[in-house]
């Protein structure tokens, strides 16, 4: 049984394509994170967002992070799906969802994964505004 | 030697090119074409981080480039 | 407009309408727990579960919950949906969705609801085996 | 007084009834209630907790039942 489902994907994500393929008899918790596109940076009305991932390394960092997870955590399985591509506003960007045996667990394991993707995984988000453009998180 | 270098995010915008192929000495660390990079692209220096990758994976400064290989740009991710 | 969507159901649950409702464009993370239904409890196989609610008082005290998190986090909308009736296998038992500007308040914020409503709400669970039948948590 | 006491979860099977009625003593606390529930039907004590609720709240053990109100038994829960 695969327990790791890691996507890029250009289409709209889906949460619950993530939860059904976490679902499992022996876990009765399951978090999922879904991070989604805000309307204002900064004061800024954002039109739209483009993501650019080097894909091979991104689904490799995003393995990387599922394996660290199921040996760091009690957990049985873990999907992370990723958009690439341009992204309208209230579309969702990153999809991860964790099952465990117990709720803090899948806690715990969910917000690990998220806080590691957005440092390691060469994905880049560029965010279109009125006036200009702006590579996100590209300055300090 | 020669070696590809290929961008991404911003580093596109930097370079104005998603690849180039730049003349190095012989046996050059992965810190001796972030020095190169930043000499000749200011730009670089402005950066929150700036790593290189090698074989799909993240390189520590003293990592030996051999000839012919692809060195990609990683500047400061923001997936999620 | 309307922050909080709580509901007692005696349908399948579908965590995909908890993150509909929260879904707003000033948030940019959803974290939803989806609690189900596990298949051995003390290494006993459950056959199915039921739920009892009192059900105003069990709205009252969800739709409580629901207060706490709008006041105590930067959460901006929450839905919990928990089911009652008689539920099978692997079948979710309890939603909770919340969204927030920023991903780590939601993460708090889930996981103080359901820890909450876990201690608060009336709703008890009796598991059914084949060869009999308990009111979970009932005895120390 | 009689006061009407309702059931839920275990406390049904303690009871065997959804619901009944108890005569007390005018003025009761709840706190006298458990009391009452304890001795009657012993299987209460061996319960995780007991709670009382009146007007769908949880009550204190000093909180007075006035005639004609409805106590709910709320055994230990369990949702979720």
């Amino acid at each position: 049984m695969k327990n790791i489902d890691i996507q890029l994907l250009e289409r709209n994500l889906d949460s619950a394509e993530a939860e059904a393929f976490v679902t499992n008899e022996n876990c009765g918790g399951i978090v999922t994170f879904v991070g989604t596109v805000r309307k204002f940076t900064k004061g800024k009305e954002v039109q739209r967002l483009e993501f650019e991932a080097y894909e091979p390394m991104a689904i490799k960092e995003m393995t990387k992070i599922a394996n660290q997870i199921l040996e760091k955590y009690p957990a049985f399985r873990i999907a992370i799906h990723h958009r690439v591509g341009i992204l309208p506003l209230k579309g969702i960007a990153v999809v991860i969802s964790v099952a465990c045996p117990h709720r803090k667990d899948a806690f715990a394991a969910c917000q690990f994964a998220i806080d590691t993707l957005k440092e390691t995984v060469p994905i880049w988000k560029k965010e279109i505004f009125t006036d200009g453009e702006v590579w996100v998180a590209a300055h300090p | 030697m020669n070696i590809k270098i290929v961008a991404f995010g911003i580093a596109t915008d930097i370079l104005k090119a998603r690849e180039l192929e730049i003349n190095i000495k012989d046996g050059a660390t992965v810190e001796d074409v972030k020095h190169y990079l930043k000499a000749t692209y200011p730009p670089f220096e402005k950066l929150a981080s700036l790593s290189l990758a090698v074989g799909e994976e993240y390189r520590a400064d003293d990592y030996i480039i051999t000839k012919n290989q692809e060195v990609v740009i990683i500047p400061p991710v923001a997936g999620g």
